[in-house]
């Protein structure tokens, strides 16, 4: 029955329906964009009602919310929390910071381009984005996800060892359990 | 001699016996000094002895020997034999259990370079 | 009949003054000539017991003059029971002690034997005679040799413990002549039992002056509260043995010479629970006085002490279950502690202060000792299956019909007391770990001979009680039937 | 063996029923707290839809045998609730296990799934877990003191100690026990505060204090499993207090707007409240309701 | 009967040649050990039957040895359990010093304990309690850690109840003059109010003390941790419920037909619920399982003691199940303990962690009987649990009911404490190179957990017996032997099918294991307990995460007021007065030998001034 093409469609269908109606975000609070996801949540925006949902631990959650820019300290905990989400699993980089290092672009401490470090499926620019602004990146990656496009996880499996180059590069001491499903 | 005053001269033997022996005991309960407490033992015992020798005997009574002497004699009563057996028994024992004590005094006085009785309190509690 | 009950007195007595003589032949006969005398007695007082069982006391005459004019020796069931028990003890201590510490030099073991076979004597001869003055004759006796055996160490303390003991035991004898002579006064005679057939003829105010002399000049010696100031000394500064031939031998003489007072001699009823108070008195003491110690000699001196006191205790009693149960006591008293000072002594063996600290850990070097001394340890304390708890038993029993359940309670409670602080000994003795100075000594092969014998003793009479019951019994039936001791003495006829 | 089936079948379609009205409440209760805090909230659904995605995520990894064993220990708990407690009222639709235990093995068999998940939790060595485990264990001894005071009160005042016998004595009087043994109810009611985890006794989980607590490792199909048994074992306890306190249900419209009543209580409750510390939610559970429940068996006793 | 002599020589002769084989031949020793044991477990099996006894007589008593019903289920605890912890004990002793001191005792408890149940007279049912209490102290002294106190106490304790014991069993005698327990029981309906009053007491202060019951608790904690894990089994399993044992018996035969009798019921009852709560609290707050099961103990005792008291026949059952269960779930909690100590060389909570790994099997019995011992369905606690509940609410005691189930909810903190701390958490490095106990070890615990878990379904097995031994006692048969089906019941008619209810369980279990679980196993993958979510933090190897120390705080910070009052000290501050005393009483001996001249003189002084008083 599975291998049936067309419940197989069916079973896609309804799976990408609800993996779309309900996103648990780990709220991830790297940077100064973190102060945006409270107004995003609460009554005036109500982010809720989309379906989206703060989860507490990794295990739970779909996406992974990197709310602004990256200290080289943080990338290492970023790619860990990654790395412990089950799939299928998101990531949405917020704010300029993490398209191009934004203010800190030239920053000693702080990495310039997330999409090197972790596969990113949508961007919401800004410095900082309004909360306006993170709806909208929530509706793009519904978008993308009832598309069957929001497939950044599986890129990182495939391209594993291109972004673990980029990602030792950046940390000097790699000492990290092996990211091997 | 007269009965009544034979009977307080009697109580007199036993009233002085009985002071000895007090006597005796207050040395041995009160004095310092080993020798003393010794002392006071014997004196007691003596007193004793008096007190024992002043029960057996009876008015007019002669020696408890069966002699000639007291079986001819007129006077057919004899002072009871018993404790003056009993006081020759007593005051020999009495003399070993003095010498046994003049023997540890001795040897206490040796150890302890002294004879105070309070001074000597090793054991205790 | 092999014997007469004259030769318990006589041979330890000859074999006392022999000893010094012996010893110019040949220097050892000093230390054998005692155990073969003892032995001799053993056999000829476990032969005169079973015929007494059998067929009656024996009244024996001496010097050929009848009762009540001449002294008579009584080998009855209960005196042949007592005498037996102490020959036994005496026997014991005389093979501990073949060779023990001072022992081994010629003079000092001339001298301790020639004092135990006194102290043997006199305490037999306490035992057997039937008349007050001749006791007391006896009583000296033993007291002197217990000075003497006291003071055997050459140390200060013994001195001290010595000279206590003989202070409070002349005051005794002063107090024991002073009865005898009311008695005397009164009645004229100083047989027991001419005493026991006329003592309702006497004002009751000397008869009671008289008894309390004598409970008080006997006291002394049967450690009664608070006439006992001397005991824990002694026992603590006399060699081991010696102590166990007090606790076994001379405080059990002691108290037969005032149960004989109360029981056969007078007959005032109140004495019964006068008994019991000074009982519960030196039990309570003693035992509340033992638990503080530190050092382990005056720990089971006060053991004794109120175990002699649950001794009168049960005498006190007045009922032949009573009797019984302070018999039975005395027994195994008699056993247990004798072991309890003998294994001990080796436990403690060159300490100087014999603190209860040095036995930590001696386990390991004194194995079947400390396996002993626990073993006396639970039996003392009535753990069954060991001997004590059968005379314990027995006590309570006999409180219990006889409605004293204060007496009962109290007398438990002092157990729990006791059984502290003899498993805080077991404890060090097992679980501690052993003192840095501590010098431990391997007993001598007859020392555990004789300490093994009294540990099988426990055993046995714990197991099997019947052994030893059957002649309590009649023992104890025979100090209750007055009648019959004054017509038997008084039927002696010349 | 028909009647087995049959039971089987009942017993299925039982869980169904629970398993969506549970989840709808879940949603509803969403949808309520939204509306309480001014925001549209999130559809009714939402829960079905959470629960389906949950279901379709992988679950790489486990820590081990309780672990994979922990959703289950609880599922068996909603289940075996479930089947004892009465759904429906004076017909024979779901017999399921009603006659074959009593409140008493109720009260322990609801007591077997958080223990058992919580084994679970504990394999994953999360402290996170166990700290989240020892709260609910604190607040399940707050709250059980006046549950059970409550049920005993019930008990000695009717003489019975199974559930059917409780809704009998309803029929026959005609009158609810909430009216006939307030006190009782009410206690009840303070102890279902705790028994359901709002605010401000959701020490447990307390997402942002301990990472939503015993579930923190468990993600995916274990997170569905327990989400589905929560919602069946929320259904089967409202369900329990309607046939304790409200006389039962006939029918299920009624049993949905009793529940649905019974439920809003906590959650509204919930809603505007903060958050208890522990020792605070165990003694706030000594506390009154503890003396309401003393006042039930008074009351039982007296009228008994 | 040849039987009993046969069966107590080869305990005795067993005993002693286990003793000195050690010297020998270790494996010698150990087969002896088990042979000692075993055989006489079975003789008395296979050849003791009821209502015949043996009469003989020592001392001049006559003693009676014989067996009913009732006695028979309390020999049962006694060889089931000592049979299973002596096999037990061979793989725990292994390598461990004074192991002929171990197996002497260990021998002597299980006799003296058998001893106990077929006396059918008071004193050799005395010997053989003092036998076990010195034997059990010398066991809990086998450490030799901290035994002046807690040994010391455990002994005082348990002589004071002897004592009290022996001091009623002596006035029962001053009375009936025979000591056969039949007589007391004829005799006391004529004694006086006042005996009939203090007999029981005296009687059930000695059993109070076994069971550590409150207030006279306070040795169990010391004496059971104290004590070689392979004992304490048998010690807590069997040993207490022989305190269980006299006071059934006690309150069945003498205080039921006693009018006040009642009271005693109600304090006995109410003692128990109290002994109940407190021993969970104190449980809770422990970081050493034996200390945690010890108190664990104490609380189940009280369960078991309330059962007993309330005296319905429902509570009999329930109490005397519990027993049998208690016996079952301690004796292997305490062999867990035991085998994790002998693998880890430690019982703390907050050193071990994650041996689930480690020690699967271990973990299985421990599971299973933390299960039993709170009291969860299916297994054979709740039977035992829900008995005393509802023998509870059924007999009017409303508010006790409150306070068992305070304590039995309140003991799943320390449950999940146990296994928790023990089995889940992180696993340490630490405890990396720990391996399963050995096979000797494992197979009782194991098999002691099928027994829990088949009476959870067919409690019929034990109740059965139970029912004999209560009509033996005098009940009457109220439920007309349905306690053989699988079926409990009380006294208004309520029930609990257990068959239908194990079934779906286990079709319940089964279904979501297989959906859930095993379709998981098989898709997912095991990682360690270092993979967990730290906040994205890399947890080092030898990093401890594991939440241990405090681990009930919030629980006892709000019970704090309660447990701030401790028995213990004021047992203490007894005892210290008491010795204060004693040692200013020994100052009367002064040591000055005129002091104790004037003592004879003050004494002879005053007994002559009193005479007339004292003669």
């Amino acid at each position: 029955m599975v291998n049936d093409k067309h419940s197989q469609k069916i079973v896609d269908f309804i799976q990408n329906w609800s993996r779309k109606h309900s996103i648990w975000v780990l709220a991830y609070g790297t940077g100064c964009g973190a102060i945006e996801i409270p107004p995003t949540m609460t009554s005036r925006y109500d982010a809720e009602r989309l379906g989206v949902r703060g989860a507490a631990t990794p295990r739970q959650a779909d996406v992974l919310m990197i709310t602004g820019y990256l200290t080289v300290k943080t990338l290492k905990r970023v790619i860990r929390v990654y790395e412990q989400m089950q799939d299928p699993k998101y990531v949405i980089g917020f704010g300029s910071c993490t398209i191009n290092g934004g203010m800190y672009y030239d920053s000693y401490n702080t990495i310039n381009v997330l999409d090197k470090y972790l596969p990113v499926d949508v961007y919401i620019n800004g410095c900082m984005p309004r909360p306006e602004a993170v709806l909208s990146g929530f509706a793009q990656l519904q978008k993308r996800i009832a598309e069957g496009r929001a497939d950044g996880a599986t890129q990182y499996k495939e391209n594993l060892e291109w972004y673990r180059a980029n990602q030792k590069r950046i940390i000097p001491n790699w000492v990290m359990p092996e990211y091997n499903w | 001699m007269d009965s009544s005053l034979f009977q307080l001269l009697n109580y007199g033997v036993y009233g002085t016996a009985i002071l000895v022996m007090l006597i005796g005991l207050y040395g041995a309960l009160v004095k310092k000094s080993l020798l003393k407490v010794v002392i006071g033992l014997s004196v007691m015992e003596s007193g004793l002895n008096l007190l024992i020798v002043a029960l057996g005997y009876l008015k007019g009574g002669t020696a408890p020997i069966f002699s000639e002497g007291f079986l001819n004699g007129s006077n057919k009563i004899m002072v009871d034999p018993v404790p003056q057996a009993l006081v020759l028994t007593a005051i020999v024992i009495g003399f070993g259990v003095t010498a046994v004590a003049l023997s540890l005094v001795i040897r206490l006085y040796r150890h302890h370079g002294t004879l105070n009785i309070d001074e000597i309190r090793n054991l205790k509690w | 009949m092999v014997g007469t009950p004259v030769l318990f007195v006589a041979i330890p007595l000859l074999a006392a003054f022999l000893i010094p003589l012996l010893g110019m032949i040949w220097k050892e006969l000093v230390r054998i000539v005692p155990g073969l005398v003892l032995m001799y007695l053993m056999v000829l007082s476990i032969n005169l017991l079973n015929h007494v069982l059998v067929s009656g006391p024996i009244v024996e005459v001496i010097a050929g003059w009848a009762p009540p004019f001449g002294i008579n020796l009584v080998f009855s069931a209960f005196s042949g029971f007592l005498v037996t028990l102490m020959i036994f003890l005496g026997l014991v201590v005389w093979l501990y002690s073949y060779r023990f510490k001072r022992n081994v030099g010629f003079e000092p073991a001339k001298k301790y034997f020639l004092l135990l076979m006194m102290l043997i004597t006199g305490a037999v001869g306490i035992v057997l005679t039937g008349d007050i003055f001749n006791m007391f004759v006896f009583i000296e006796i033993t007291g002197i040799s217990g000075y003497g055996l006291t003071a055997f160490y050459t140390g200060r303390d013994s001195a001290e413990a010595s000279f206590k003991y003989l202070m409070l035991g002349s005051i005794a004898s002063t107090l024991l002549l002073l009865a005898i002579m009311i008695l005397y006064s009164q009645l004229g005679t100083l047989n027991m039992a001419e005493i026991a057939s006329k003592i309702h003829t006497v004002n009751p105010t000397y008869k009671v002056i008289s008894l309390i002399l004598f409970i008080s000049a006997l006291g002394i010696e049967a450690e009664i509260f608070p006439l006992n100031g001397w005991a824990p000394d002694a026992y603590a500064e006399a060699p081991g043995p010696v102590g166990a031939a007090f606790a076994g031998i001379v405080v059990k003489a002691s108290v037969y010479a005032i149960i004989r007072y109360i029981f056969t001699i007078f007959d005032i009823s109140g004495a019964y629970s006068f008994l019991i108070i000074i009982g519960m008195m030196t039990l309570i003491i003693a035992e509340t006085a033992a638990i503080r110690q530190d050092k382990l000699k005056r720990m089971l001196a006060y053991s004794s002490i109120g175990q002699m006191g649950l001794v009168l205790v049960a005498f006190g009693f007045g009922t032949e279950e009573g009797v019984f149960a302070a018999l039975f006591l005395m027994l195994n008293h008699a056993i247990i502690k004798s072991l309890l000072f003998l294994s001990g002594s080796y436990l403690v063996y060159n300490s100087k202060d014999k603190k209860i600290v040095e036995v930590n850990g001696m386990h390991k070097f004194l194995p079947i000792t400390s396996f002993l001394f626990a073993l006396g340890a639970f039996a003392i304390v009535g753990l069954p299956p060991f001997a004590g708890f059968w005379s314990k038993l027995s006590v309570l029993t006999a409180a219990a019909d006889s409605h004293m359940l204060f007496v009962l309670a109290l007398v438990l409670i002092v157990s729990v007391i006791e059984l502290v602080y003899y498993l805080r000994v077991v404890n060090r003795i097992y679980f501690f770990k052993k003192g840095e100075n501590v010098d431990p000594k391997k007993p001598t092969f007859n020392a555990l001979l004789a300490m093994i014998v009294l540990g099988a003793l426990i055993l046995v009479i714990g197991f099997y009680p019947d052994v030893i019951t059957g002649v309590i019994h009649k023992a104890s039936a025979d100090l209750m039937d007055k009648t019959k001791y004054i017509n038997d003495v008084l039927s002696i006829k010349q | 063996m028909e009647e087995v089936l049959y039971n089987i079948l009942g017993a299925v379609v039982t869980f169904i029923v629970a398993f969506v009205v549970g989840m709808t409440y879940g949603g509803l209760t969403r949808k309520i707290t939204a509306r309480v805090q001014n925001r549209k909230g999130p559809p009714f659904y939402q829960n079905f839809i959470d629960a389906f995605k949950l279901a379709s995520k992988k679950t790489a990894i486990h820590h081990g045998v309780m672990h994979l064993m922990g959703p289950a220990f609880l599922m068996v708990t909603s289940v075996m609730t479930l089947l004892i407690v009465p759904v429906l009222a004076g017909n024979n639709w779901f017999p399921n296990l009603n006659f074959h235990g009593d409140l008493i093995f109720l009260l322990y068999i609801m007591t077997f799934g958080p223990l058992g998940m919580a084994l679970g939790a504990g394999q994953t060595g999360n402290p996170n877990s166990a700290i989240g485990v020892t709260r609910g264990l604190s607040q399940m001894v707050g709250f059980e003191i006046p549950w059970v005071m409550s049920l005993v009160a019930l008990m000695i005042q009717y003489h019975t100690t199974s559930i059917t016998g409780l809704m009998e004595v309803q029929a026959q009087s005609g009158t609810w026990l909430m009216l006939s043994s307030p006190f009782a109810f009410i206690a009840a009611v303070m102890a279902m505060f705790g028994m359901f985890r709002y605010s401000p006794f959701d020490i447990v989980g307390a997402p942002t204090e301990l990472a939503s607590g015993p579930v923190s490792e468990n993600g995916g199909k274990f997170l569905f499993v327990m989400m589905s048994a929560g919602s069946v074992f929320t259904f089967a306890k409202l369900t329990l207090y309607v046939d304790l306190f409200m006389g039962g249900a006939s029918n299920l419209v009624v049993l949905l707007i009793k529940t649905f009543l019974l439920y809003m209580i906590p959650v509204l409750y919930g809603v505007t409240s903060p958050r208890y510390r522990t020792e605070q939610a165990v003694r706030w559970f000594w506390g009154w309701p503890t003396f309401f429940g003393f006042l039930a068996i008074i009351q039982a006793v007296i009228l008994k | 009967m040849e039987t009993y002599s046969i069966i107590f020589a080869i305990f005795l002769g067993g005993a002693v040649l286990t003793y000195f084989a050690g010297k020998l031949n270790s494996i010698l020793q150990d087969i002896l050990f088990l042979g000692s044991v075993l055989v006489p477990t079975y003789l008395f099996f296979s050849g003791v039957s009821f209502g015949s006894a043996m009469p003989f007589s020592l001392e001049g008593i006559s003693l009676l040895w014989g067996i009913d019903h009732y006695s028979w289920l309390f020999a049962l605890i006694v060889l089931g359990l000592g049979s299973l912890a002596a096999v037990y004990a061979i793989g725990y002793m292994k390598g461990k010093e004074r192991k002929g001191y171990f197996y002497f005792n260990f021998i002597l408890s299980v006799m003296s304990m058998l001893g106990i149940v077929v006396s059918q007279d008071l004193i050799s049912f005395f010997i053989f309690w003092e036998i076990m209490t010195w034997s059990s102290y010398l066991m809990v002294i086998y450490n030799g850690k901290d035994i002046q106190r807690v040994g010391i106490k455990y002994f005082v304790f348990s002589a004071i109840g002897a004592y009290a014991m022996l001091m009623g069993i002596v006035i029962v005698h001053s009375i009936t003059h025979t000591f056969f327990i039949e007589d007391m029981i004829q005799a006391y309906g004529h004694m006086s109010l006042q005996l009939q009053i203090w007999i029981p007491i005296l009687f059930l202060i000695a059993f109070a003390v076994k069971a550590a019951m409150m207030p006279l608790h306070v040795w169990a904690p010391g004496a059971y941790s104290n004590a070689p894990m392979a004992y304490t089994s048998l010690f807590s399993g069997a040993l207490s419920k022989m305190g269980v044992y006299g006071m059934v018996l006690i309150l069945v035969t003498l205080v039921s037909r006693l009018p006040q009798g009642i009271w005693f019921r109600e304090v006995l009852a109410w003692l128990g619920g109290i002994t109940a709560a407190v021993g969970t609290l104190w449980a809770i707050k422990q970081d050493d399982a034996k200390k945690l099961l010890a108190y664990s103990s104490v609380a189940q005792l009280g369960y078991i003691i309330t059962g007993v008291a309330i005296g319905t026949e429902l509570g009999m059952l329930a109490g005397l199940f519990l027993a049998v269960m208690h016996a079952l779930f301690k004796g292997t909690l305490f062999m867990a303990v035991g085998a994790i100590e002998k693998q880890t060389g430690t019982t703390n909570f907050t050193e071990i962690t994650g041996l689930i790994r480690k020690m699967p099997w271990t973990f299985l019995a421990s599971l299973m009987s933390i299960i039993a011992l709170a009291g969860i369905p299916p297994l054979g606690g709740f039977v035992g649990k829900w008995m005393l509940y509802e023998s509870l609410i059924t007999s009017d005691h409303y508010l006790l009911v409150i306070l068992i189930f305070f304590a039995s909810t309140a003991g799943f903190l320390y449950c999940y404490k146990f296994l928790f701390g023990f089995f889940l958490g992180q696993e340490e490095k630490e405890w990396e190179h720990v391996k399963e106990a050995p096979a000797t070890m494992v197979v009782p615990m194991i098999l002691m957990s099928v027994f829990m878990f088949v009476l959870g379904t067919f409690p019929g097995i034990i109740l059965k017996p139970i029912n004999n031994g209560l009509m033996d006692l005098g009940f009457v048969d109220s439920y007309k032997h349905l306690w053989e089906t699988s079926v409990i019941f009380n006294n208004w008619g309520d029930h609990v099918i257990l068959q239908p209810i194990l079934y779906s369980i286990i079709a319940i279990f089964l279904f979501f294991l297989i959906l859930v679980v095993w379709k998981g196993y098989k898709g997912t993958r095991y990682v360690t307990t270092k993979d967990i979510s730290t906040s994205g933090e890399v947890p080092k190897e030898d990093e401890n995460l594991t939440f241990s120390v405090g681990f009930t705080q919030p629980f006892l910070r709000a019970v704090a007021p309660v447990m701030r009052r401790q028995i213990d000290k004021y047992y203490t501050e007894f005892a210290k007065g008491l010795e204060g005393l004693f040692e200013f009483m020994r100052r009367i001996y002064t040591g000055n030998a005129q002091t104790y001249a004037l003592y004879v003189v003050v004494f002879v002084v005053i007994v002559l001034l009193f005479k007339d008083v004292l003669f």
